[in-house]
């Protein structure tokens, strides 16, 4: 048998109740496998040598969103990011960027809940309609159009990417605005009149400058970047433009 | 967010530059507009700038204009929409188109910048 | 608005918990509703589902057939009533999804497209590409947000049922952010918690699905039933367990030995690929044994192949496989053949609920995956589930809705004092305890183990004797368990020891009903037993809690038009 | 009993709205209209102007039209020329406004989010606008010849 290799991670730590401000911790722990990711190291760390390490996980398959970190500085799913691409260097493991922190690694994202809650995500319909009539027909290429912005898993990579957030956290933010033109792009749907006011907001849309690393680090390819210029676009089309529709 | 912020990875230090394109590029038109505004001087005052200094400046310029052009436009094709026969034009091609557009407009420019100098 | 007591009080945000707190909504908008998780909702593990929802709605498909594929499925331990009403409520509540926004896939005519899956005779599985739970979960999760009487307490964990006069009158919770415990009443209470997987070492599930609404319900009195039946999915991936979905095999794609060849021909000769979970695990298992399994780094596994289908078909129909198998394995499943193994997956068994979800304790509710309805029997279907958390979480809060208006709320004095004791028992038991010297996850470790070993893909009488002598084990070093966490604030420590306590009940109930059951059935396959024997089994197990471990009945199946016939595919 | 719980992370009636009342931001909509025509023009004029009026010309490499007074009155004479020159310099001025002013807020100046700083960037840009106006009126009259 050949020894494991070993792995330092430093990892944030952080009580309330006990700390003034958070402190990095130091453990080395086997790194006995390859697949190994930085969320298997946590688990170690937590299971064998500190129980009281706080975060969030559950999927381990990068599709519930919970356990985005700042690994050495970038924003990543943790599940999702693996011990081979930075052995033998130490890794360094904090809450995302941008956000309150309540506990070591666990964020406070209550803020892009409310947000969420604020653009209105689900098909608005003018008249309603009766389940009787049966399902939309909706073609391939519509579903295109808004496929990509309803891949997001809230994760919030991107908020803790973002300057602009990180600046003034008023700002709608990127993940908000792409599940807003979700709904807006759905051929199913009729809300834009009155998402508008929220995402043309002064907080909205336009405090956006284009930074782009929202896109950049969103590990679903939801372009959040993108959504957002294009919305910047069709909301200045409808004003600018004569026979833009406006309802 | 801390002060510095944008030295910490380099694709915001890129980001910074390309928003810094703007000032250069504003000083050379002001340049540009007082170049135009010595026409008025007659044709024995005009003497149109040609210092060292000047080209090296224009050197400067042009490279942030070069990145302002590059960055404006990908980014804009990366999100413009369009559709025909109900499929989204791929954004490459529309980048490809206005990269093309760029340069079209630069040759039609600089033909009459020359073609005129007799 | 006190955001302590409600008319209905829902545990769980998954898809059957937030489909019964719209239902509630729908049926009666005056009521207050409450919505507890342990998780943000989006979090549920509803979210990694992959493949797609069973309904019918093509017009070559009828209720009769999804019927029978169903109870044939499984194994005619399903109750018929039950699965009738299913089949039919099904196709609208998908109608109402796409209404709600849900990407399902389309056809070319811009219909909703479906796919063929395991054990059903024709296609019937409507799907979003290869997210379906993801766009399911997060479609009525963000239409939840908008009915402004459903009031979320997210990341609040329930360690118990109020239960005056044996009557369901709330919970108690940890809010997981504080570290407070308060109650939560309500004059009726659902529970939508989800699976156990967490229970095995290999699984599919999160680390959220830990059984607790099961241990829940079962110490506050309520029976689980059919609690040995528990699925192995036959694709999952090496190491991690992440699922591969059967929608792979719906598309085309073949299961390989290492001879290369679609060893399915001598099992399940007329359905090959399609065949159903529990016969596709046992043949997979018995090639390993035959040494005829490729041997990894993570034990033997088997090749799913779906090179023949076509860069463009993998990338519309199953982007997301492509996307683990870059991501987790390093394959591009376009070119290289996908590794898979048997792995722990869902628990057909739950607690004991009818038709409405209405459970033995009055004011007591149960659906999704939590819950048994009598739906699954021994073997689920794959694509069933996702149905039926919409189906019988809708149900489950109409149920609620209407009974409510006839009850009256809970007195406040006797849930004080029950607050009082729960709160001594989790912070004395685990918060302030000195002494004890036992990991917890040491324990959850050794469980895990002894789950794969003793009640997996075959059971054996030695064998699960062997496993409830050892989960008594685990017991007794869960009294001297130890925690480094003595904050208050986010302490998931404290959360998981809690969940360890849940998961030994649920893991005892497994065991001893496995026991109990000396015939194969299903999922429940004894090498001891190897033949169905429905005049003694073709019964529900019935598992009550005591102190000294499970006491266990049976109970009827209900039957209906459809004979238990030998089970041949 | 409950009633001072911290339970602040629960969502419910109305929480979602927000704070304030939300309309479409009219003026934002206006400037980023401006910032992003001016942003295109000077993408796609600007570097060949430089490259031939600023580095080619004085270096003499090419023949350039403003480098002799002959050329370049005639060539500023026109209103078509005018036109254009009008676009070339004054509408970028927006586009600059708004980058420069989105820069100081990246950098650490929250007060050049406020209206005053609008006012003294687009101001500006205006300023320019009113400016080249003025020049090109003044500087060669309108000819067609
Ligand atoms: C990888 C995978 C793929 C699958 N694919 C398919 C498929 O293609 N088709 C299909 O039909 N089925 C599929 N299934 C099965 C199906 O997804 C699940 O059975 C179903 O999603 C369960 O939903 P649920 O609402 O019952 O529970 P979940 O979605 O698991 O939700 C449980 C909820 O309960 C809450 N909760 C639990 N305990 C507590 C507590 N103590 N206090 C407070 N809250 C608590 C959690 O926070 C969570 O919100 C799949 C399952 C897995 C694991
Ligand atoms: S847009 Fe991307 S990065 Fe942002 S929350 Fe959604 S998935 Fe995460
Ligand atoms: S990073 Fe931020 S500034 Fe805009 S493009 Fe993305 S939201
Ligand atoms: S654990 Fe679910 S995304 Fe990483």
């Amino acid at each position: 048998m050949t020894a494991t290799k070993r792995i330092t991670i430093k990892a944030t730590r952080f009580d309330p109740d006990k700390d003034e401000k958070p402190r990095l911790q130091t453990y080395e722990i086997p790194f006995s496998d390859d697949s190994m990711v930085v969320l298997d190291a946590l688990n170690y760390i937590k299971g064998h040598v500190d129980g009281s390490l706080s975060y969030r996980w559950s999927c381990r398959m990068g599709i519930c969103g919970s356990c985005g970190m700042m690994v050495d500085g970038v924003p990543k799913l943790t599940c999702n990011a693996f011990l081979r691409d930075h052995w033998p260097r130490p890794i360094t493991v904090e809450p995302l960027n941008n956000f309150p922190v309540i506990r070591d690694l666990v964020i406070d994202m209550d803020d892009f809940m409310h947000k969420l809650k604020a653009i209105k995500p689900w098909v608005i319909r003018k008249q309603p309609v009766p389940l009787g009539g049966g399902a939309f027909v909706q073609t391939t290429a519509q579903i295109d159009e808004f496929r990509q912005f309803s891949q997001c898993i809230n994760c919030m990579l991107c908020y803790a990417a973002c300057p602009v957030y990180g600046l003034n956290n008023e700002f709608l933010g990127p993940a908000a605005i792409a599940l807003a033109r979700r709904y807006n792009v759905d051929s199913r749907d009729e809300g834009l009149g009155q998402r508008l006011p929220v995402l043309a907001d002064a907080e909205g849309v336009w405090e956006c400058s284009f930074v782009g690393e929202c896109s950049v680090v969103c590990p679903k390819g939801v372009d959040p970047a993108k959504a957002i210029q294009q919305t910047k676009l069709d909301t200045t089309m409808r004003f600018v433009l004569p026979f833009g529709n406006r309802d | 967010m801390p002060r510095g912020w944008w030295t910490r990875r380099s694709n915001y230090f890129w980001y910074i530059v390309r928003e810094f394109t703007s000032l250069p590029l504003a000083l050379w038109l002001l340049w540009f507009l007082l170049e135009i505004r010595r026409a008025q001087d007659g044709p024995s005052g005009y003497h149109p700038h040609s210092s060292l200094g000047f080209v090296i400046f224009s050197v400067i310029v042009l490279l942030f204009a070069l990145y302002h052009s590059v960055t404006f436009l990908s980014l804009a094709g990366a999100i413009l929409h369009f559709n025909v026969a109900d499929r989204p034009i791929p954004s490459q091609l529309i980048v490809l188109s206005q990269f093309a557009a760029w340069a079209a407009a630069s040759v039609v420019v600089g033909f009459v910048l020359i073609y005129f100098a007799r | 608005m006190d955001p302590t007591s409600y008319d209905v009080l829902i545990i769980g945000g998954g898809l059957a918990g937030i489909r019964a707190a719209i239902a509630v909504a729908e049926t009666n908008p005056r009521l207050k509703i409450g919505m507890v998780s342990k998780v943000y909702p989006m979090r549920s593990h509803t979210v990694s589902a992959e493949g797609g929802a069973a309904a019918v709605l093509s017009k070559d498909d009828s209720y009769d057939t999804h019927a029978f594929d169903t109870i044939k499925g499984s194994d005619y331990l399903a109750d018929q009533d039950v699965v009738e009403a299913f089949v039919r409520e099904a196709p609208l509540e998908v109608v109402q999804m796409e209404h709600w926004g849900c990407p399902w896939s389309r056809n070319a005519d811009g219909t909703v497209a479906v796919r063929p899956f395991g054990g059903m005779t024709t296609w019937r599985t409507v799907f979003a590409a290869d997210k379906s739970g993801f766009h399911m979960l997060h479609t009525v999760f963000q239409t939840s947000l908008k009915y402004d009487q459903i009031h979320r307490h997210d990341e609040a964990f329930v360690t118990k049922l109020l239960v005056e006069n044996s009557r369901c009158v709330g919970v108690t919770a940890i809010d997981v952010r504080s570290g407070q415990m308060y109650a939560i009443t309500a004059k009726a209470t659902i529970l939508a918690t989800g699976g156990l997987g967490r229970i095995y070492a290999f699984t599919t599930n999160g680390n959220i699905c830990t059984g607790d609404g099961m241990a829940l319900a079962y110490r506050a009195g309520v029976p689980l039933k059919d609690m040995e039946m528990v699925q192995f999915h036959p694709t999952g991936l090496p190491f991690t367990g992440i699922l591969i979905t059967e929608a792979v095999r719906g598309e085309g794609g073949y299961l390989l030995n290492n001879q290369g060849e679609r060893f399915l021909k001598r099992y399940v000769p007329n359905k090959m690929e399609l065949g159903p979970r529990d016969i596709i695990s046992r043949a997979m298992t018995t090639e390993f044994e035959e040494g005829r399994g490729f041997e990894g780094p993570h034990g033997k596994y088997m090749h799913l192949d779906v090179r023949h289908l076509g860069e463009a078909t993998i990338d519309r129909r199953l982007p997301f496989m492509r996307e683990l198998g870059r991501e987790f394995v390093g394959i591009d499943i376009v070119k290289d053949p996908i590794p898979v193994r048997p792995v722990m997956h869902y628990m057909m068994g739950g607690v004991d609920a009818d038709i409405s979800g209405a459970t033995l304790m009055k004011g007591l509710y149960a659906a999704g995956e939590c819950a048994n309805v009598g739906l699954n029997g021994a073997n689920r279907l794959g694509s069933n589930s996702l149905s039926e958390c919409l189906v019988f979480g809708a149900a489950a809060g109409r149920a609620a809705a209407e009974q409510v208006g006839s009850l009256a709320a809970a007195g406040a004095n006797p849930i004080e004092a029950m607050l009082k004791d729960e709160t001594k028992r989790v912070e004395g038991g685990f918060l302030d305890k000195k002494g004890g010297d036992e990991r917890i996850a040491e324990i959850r470790e050794d469980m895990q183990h002894s789950m794969d070993e003793g009640a997996g893909v075959y059971r054996t009488k030695e064998g699960l004797t062997e496993l409830t002598r050892r989960l008594d084990g685990f017991r007794e070093r869960f009294e001297r368990i130890k925690i480094d966490d003595s904050s208050r604030v986010f302490n998931t420590e404290l959360t998981a020891a809690i969940e360890l306590g849940f998961m030994l009940d649920c893991a005892v109930a497994v065991a001893h009903s496995a026991l109990a059951r000396e015939e194969s059935r299903g999922a429940h396959a004894r090498r001891d037993f190897p033949e169905r024997n429905d005049e003694k089994y073709l019964k529900h197990t019935i598992a009550h809690h005591t102190e000294a471990g499970p006491r266990l009945e049976y109970r009827d199946v209900t039957l209906g038009k459809f004979e238990p016939k030998a089970r041949a595919y | 009993m409950n009633a001072e719980l911290p339970l602040s992370h629960t969502v419910g009636e109305g929480q979602g709205e927000g704070r304030h009342r939300h309309k479409p931001a009219i003026a934002h909509l206006f400037w980023w209209f401006m910032f992003a025509q001016g942003g295109v023009l000077a993408a796609i004029l600007l570097p060949v102007h430089i490259l031939i009026q600023g580095i080619l010309g004085p270096l003499g490499i090419v023949p350039v039209v403003d480098r002799h007074y002959d050329t370049w009155a005639n060539v500023l004479g026109n209103p078509l020329v005018k036109l254009y020159l009008l676009v070339l310099i004054a509408f970028p001025f927006f586009h600059f406004a708004h980058r420069l002013r989105y820069l100081l807020v990246d950098l650490g100046v929250p007060a050049a989010r406020g209206v005053p700083a609008q006012i003294v960037f687009y101001g500006g840009a205006v300023a320019v606008t009113l400016g080249t106006i003025y020049i090109l009126l003044t500087t060669v009259p309108i000819s067609f010849g």
